[in-house]
């Protein structure tokens, strides 16, 4: 039992967030809004010489050979900025599930030039769509693999402008499968358990975030003349959304573990991730929102960029209390292990 | 007389005559957002349309605009107004703040002059409290109202004024005597926002509408009979007007009886026995509104008067509204996160509910000092 | 609608304080925790005497002929002092079960000489069993009313001292029988209706008590130079537990009249009525109990008392989330009128 | 070496030793309350049964009683301890915080002298820290150590003792400079409580038993070799015991894990769907408490320190202890109320959580000031 990060995990990290706080903030995130794909290529193409996008990768296709515990702390860095690039769908998702599935098709993922996102059945819509160039597909039972050009999308817009819902449609046929019956039924499983986990990770990044904003906020902003970050009710709401945080961080983890080492508790482990991670970035929100006041209520803070990513990702691949409910499935017959 | 928790039959007799009215009256198709130009347009003519046939203001005096019924009816026609599903009320800062404080404290002059427009519609007004340095903190106002001759000449900064992008007029605090600090020596004054001098940025909220905005007024000249109450004596003013904010005018029971009888009908259409508690808790708390205002305003038809329980109404309401909204946001699952959806729009309206009018934590306070009687301290 | 109370009740409810402020101290509810019966028999002749004990019983036998919007304020009082009396056994629930099935066994009930309590089988204990001399009890479907030499009682001890449960044992004839079939149902859904309601009146009592003694300590208690109640946390909390208590009483009110008026809602104001009362006094006992901190924690301060008659009564005749489940249950399928 | 969440061999072996032995070895029938005198000389009579077979204080050296064993091998020993339904531990202020302590501040001598007693149980230690005037605001202490030639003359009151109306021992702050103030000035001294002049007068507390005490004070004697740590630097190490009392060892995850189990039991044997969700949340919590830990000391044995997270982790374990004992108190439903049944006494227990070893409220302040920056005050 060894529960710490190493030092190269700390190190890929700290790159990672030099890069993102140049390459990322807010100004940045509202710029992705506002463009067609809802994200940056260049952006992602600096992630990619870094070996972010490639990370799930096997080096012989050109990436680093990393699973989810490599991937998580990264993820947590990109909740940190609201990251519009799909490091979810492609690299948390996509990668692996093609690597397992059809490694293939897996040329210029890792480089960065291929941007991969995955559809499951069960889900109103498809995130990134707008900005994929090869879409994994579920359909009756069987997964697809299929180009940009050979789908047609219908938009949802979701609350956070920089996720990029769609409804695909496209012609499923024999050479678009690329796995079919129990194959196809344990990839989807395992898909959405990752969407739900990465998710986590980000949401915790996000919170991370909020809470961060929140509290520089409170020290400079002066009510009854005193900076408002010396007043208890503001002192105490901050620290309790912290508190959620600190104890979501390990769950998520755990969960990262989990995925990669196929742990048979592993449902539960991601279920229990996404219910703490999806409560405590509503409660850093809320506590950001409120200590903020009417200022984070505008369009033009940048609270809201962050605030709509942790709501979105939030209700996303099952929310707090849908995830508590497959715990509850599962331990309250019997306990796990 | 003892207490009756029964309509009288006049009682009934109005909500049916206020429900028939309603059912034929009440536009089919949804205004636009009133945080849009044409949507407000939209909602002035709903207005006009509601005050032509009495329904404007039912519980003013009929010199005014209203019907002169008295608060249990005012009451019951808010239930049928949210039962009908009727537009919001684009005139909601005069109609329910500024009028009854223009009742209470304005020149017989002055309430012939701007209830009857305001009634009709013809002026929609916004506040002009909060400055970029005054939010929570409202006596730290610094706008400036220099009386000069029979005018006040105004400058500085007011912000989250609601509706303040497309409305016609502005009630605000203004500073009249420099020397004084805190909540003395303010003085409540009544701006046309066409005046020279008045700029009008609007501000987009969290839906990316203009839901507020900034009014910068830079030497503007108001003539001293805009002015409401005594001079320097503002705060008196502003604090009565607070108090029907927080109390019962501004979200009157209605409203949330309406939303939680969606949320039921949103729990049906999905019914998620997880859910099932947190659907009827909110139900219950719109049921436990209603009552609370149904003895608030007995008391008040009874010669009482609203201290700190309007802070405590405050409290309770912008709660409930969250719970509504987000329980209802849980119900949706995964589709809760698109946008435009009603209940989306609902909670992040309903964010704004702990924040405005006096944000929670100060009401909290007002609770422990004034009813508990707890010390007053800065922390 | 005129939802407010008249000067007569104000003026029977202000006596009622005045003598219980004399008559019903903490050291007197200590006292009738070390006493056989667990009340006084002297208050109890008191209370009657002020015409309160026989309120709900028709003047033609004694009473003041008044309802349950007669009787609430004074249940609040009760609750205010944690009154060991059987106000709620006797007054709210055995008077009127007497005066509509068998009237002419209310004698010595309104004097105070005829102390009466009603056991329901679905209830696991029966309240005030060892003080009463009347005992109303159902058995199999029907009711019977039984003399107390006629019982046997076993203890249940309650963490409320004063409450004394006991389970009762007795041999039901013809001659105890006092309804039956349809009646007797009716009297058993009425009296149980009854007992939740009667109860959450005491909780609201119990409530505001609680939080007055946790302001004066706050007013007086000094740490790190100031008094404790010049601090948010402090505040905050009891300001939360006010709004709670404040919502709570008009529901209580409500489901007075509802039941006086026979509502053909009745069922559902009184678990409104329940479930709001008993989470509003165990959030007061909860932020009295913080702001107390460690003396608060201990048998000699008074504050448990209080407590424990409000953990008590939150349990008794359904806890909150089973009366929000009753409510659930009739509101879900259609809403109420 | 990276994240890796398997238990060695290793470990593995020494959790299956723990199991037998703990499965041979646990009294079956529960002993009396250690309030209670009987039950506190029952329990200790349990500690050298314990101590004599080296499971009594794992992870320390074996020259003073312990195996020696890592902290993940203790937190394995802590949950099959309570997995097993072993009593609560009589010792715990002097075995998880003196202990610790002693080994961080003491002298060889102490060491030598104190601890292995501990272990056995010879000596049961309380604590003596809080005071009439000094309660979270420990700082205000007024107990006064005077310094006469190789001892100290102790005088004052403290309060809320656990375990002190039968301990032998007593560890506390003192003043020993008078003209310091607030947390400077202080000395950590080691008392033994049949001294002359210490009066131990037992409080009961809300279950009617004595879990705590009184002590005072009157010009009592101690040698100077009894003060542990350096003169008027006691608050440093108070506070290094603190860390320890808030953060891992005073309450370990496998206590609340034994408690969501049989929280699980309980609504096995009468489901209650509305309690479906607080029931799996309050196990939830255990496992996430948990896996905290398991972090933390995984941080500590690869160098690290403990800080302000101790003030989060006793928020944490003290809320969900509440909720796991009220919700099966709510599981109970019309049962609760009946006294001595296990929950309630869980949850009477559990109330004191929020309030000893520094309110909740102070650790809120230590999170908002020391985590995230925020400025001091007196609010």
């Amino acid at each position: 039992m060894r529960f710490v990060f190493d030092e190269d995990a700390s190190a890929f990290r700290a790159a990672v967030r030099d890069l993102l706080d140049k390459e990322c903030g807010p100004a940045d995130v509202r710029a992705a809004w506002d463009s067609d794909a809802g994200f940056s290529a260049a952006r992602w193409k600096q992630l990619a010489e870094m070996g972010v996008v490639g990370l799930t990768i096997a080096e012989a296709d050109g990436g680093l050979g990393l699973d989810e515990t490599g991937l998580v702390l990264l993820l947590e860095e990109a909740g940190r900025v609201a990251l519009p690039e799909p490091l979810i769908e492609t690299t948390a998702v996509g990668a692996p599930l093609l690597q397992a599935l059809a490694p293939d098709r897996l040329a210029g993922v890792a480089s960065g030039d291929t941007v991969v996102t995955v559809g499951l059945s069960h889900c109103p819509a498809v995130s990134g769509a707008a900005g994929a160039d090869l879409l994994v597909l579920e359909r009756d039972g069987a997964l697809h693999a299929v180009a940009a050009p050979d789908v047609d999308l219908t938009p949802v817009e979701s609350v956070d402008h920089g996720r990029r819902l769609a409804r695909v449609d496209f012609a499923p046929a024999a050479a678009t499968v690329i796995a079919a019956g129990d194959e196809a039924r344990a990839a989807v499983a395992l898909a959405f358990d990752r969407y739900a986990w990465a998710s986590s990770a980000v949401l915790c990044g996000l919170a991370d975030r909020m809470l961060e904003l929140a509290a520089e906020y409170a020290k400079q902003r002066h009510q009854f003349g005193v900076p408002i970050g010396s007043f208890q009710a503001v002192k105490h709401k901050l620290a309790d959304a912290l508190v959620k945080l600190d104890f979501a961080r390990p769950v998520v983890h755990r969960a990262a573990f989990s995925i990669a080492r196929d742990d048979p508790d592993r449902a539960v482990h991601v279920s229990m991730a996404k219910a703490y991670a999806s409560e405590a970035a509503d409660l850093a929100a809320r506590a950001a929102l409120q200590v903020h006041g009417a200022i984070g209520y505008t369009w033009e803070h940048d609270l809201h960029l962050f605030m709509k990513k942790a709501w979105a990702l939030g209700a996303a691949w099952g929310d707090a209390a849908w995830h508590r409910r497959r715990v509850a499935d599962a331990v309250l017959p019997r306990l796990p292990r | 007389m003892a207490l009756d928790l029964t309509f009288t039959e006049d009682e009934e007799a109005f909500r049916a005559e206020a429900r028939v009215w309603l059912e034929a009256n009440v536009p089919a198709q949804p205004l636009a957002s009133f945080d849009t130009r044409e949507g407000f347009e939209q909602h002035r003519a709903w207005e006009r349309t509601l005050h032509d046939a009495g329904w404007a203001v039912v519980s003013w005096p009929v010199e005014y605009g209203g019907r002169g019924v008295n608060l249990v009816e005012w009451l019951i026609f808010e239930e049928e107004y949210y039962r009908a599903g009727a537009p919001g009320r684009v005139g909601q800062n005069g109609l329910f703040l500024l009028g009854p404080t223009l009742m209470d404290f304005g020149t017989p002059d002055q309430k012939a002059r701007f209830l009857p427009r305001m009634a009709r519609a013809d002026d929609i007004w916004c506040q002009g409290w909060s400055e970029p340095d005054a939010g929570s903190d409202l006596a730290g106002i610094r706008s400036r109202a220099q009386l000069d001759g029979d005018h006040y000449m105004l400058s500085g900064q007011k912000t989250w004024c609601s509706r303040g992008a497309f409305a016609d007029w502005m009630f605000g605090l203004f500073r009249t005597d420099p020397a004084a600090e805190r909540h003395r020596g303010l003085t409540m004054i009544l701006v046309p926002l066409d005046l020279p001098g008045v700029t009008v940025r609007p501000i987009a909220q969290l839906d990316g509408e203009t839901g507020f905005a900034e009014v910068f007024l830079e030497d503007v000249r108001v003539p001293v009979d805009q002015r409401l109450g005594e001079e320097h004596k503002g705060w008196n003013v502003a604090m009565a007007t607070a108090g029907f904010e927080r109390g019962v005018s501004l979200r009157s029971p209605g409203r949330f009886m309406a939303t939680a009888a969606r949320l039921i009908d949103q729990w049906r259409e999905r019914p998620d026995e997880t859910l099932r508690d947190d659907v009827v808790a909110g139900w219950m708390d719109a049921e436990a509104y209603r009552l609370h205002n149904y003895a608030t305003v007995s008391r008040l038809m009874a010669g009482g008067t609203i201290g700190a329980e309007s802070s405590v109404n405050k409290i309770f309401w912008s709660e409930m509204d969250l719970h509504l909204q987000s329980t209802a946001l849980r119900l949706l699952g995964q589709d809760a996160e698109v946008d435009g959806n009603r209940w989306l729009d609902g909670f992040l309206f309903a964010l704004s509910g702990p924040i405005y009018a006096g944000t929670n934590e100060v009401q909290r306070n007002v609770i422990a000092e004034r009813v508990l009687g707890l010390p007053r301290s800065a922390g």
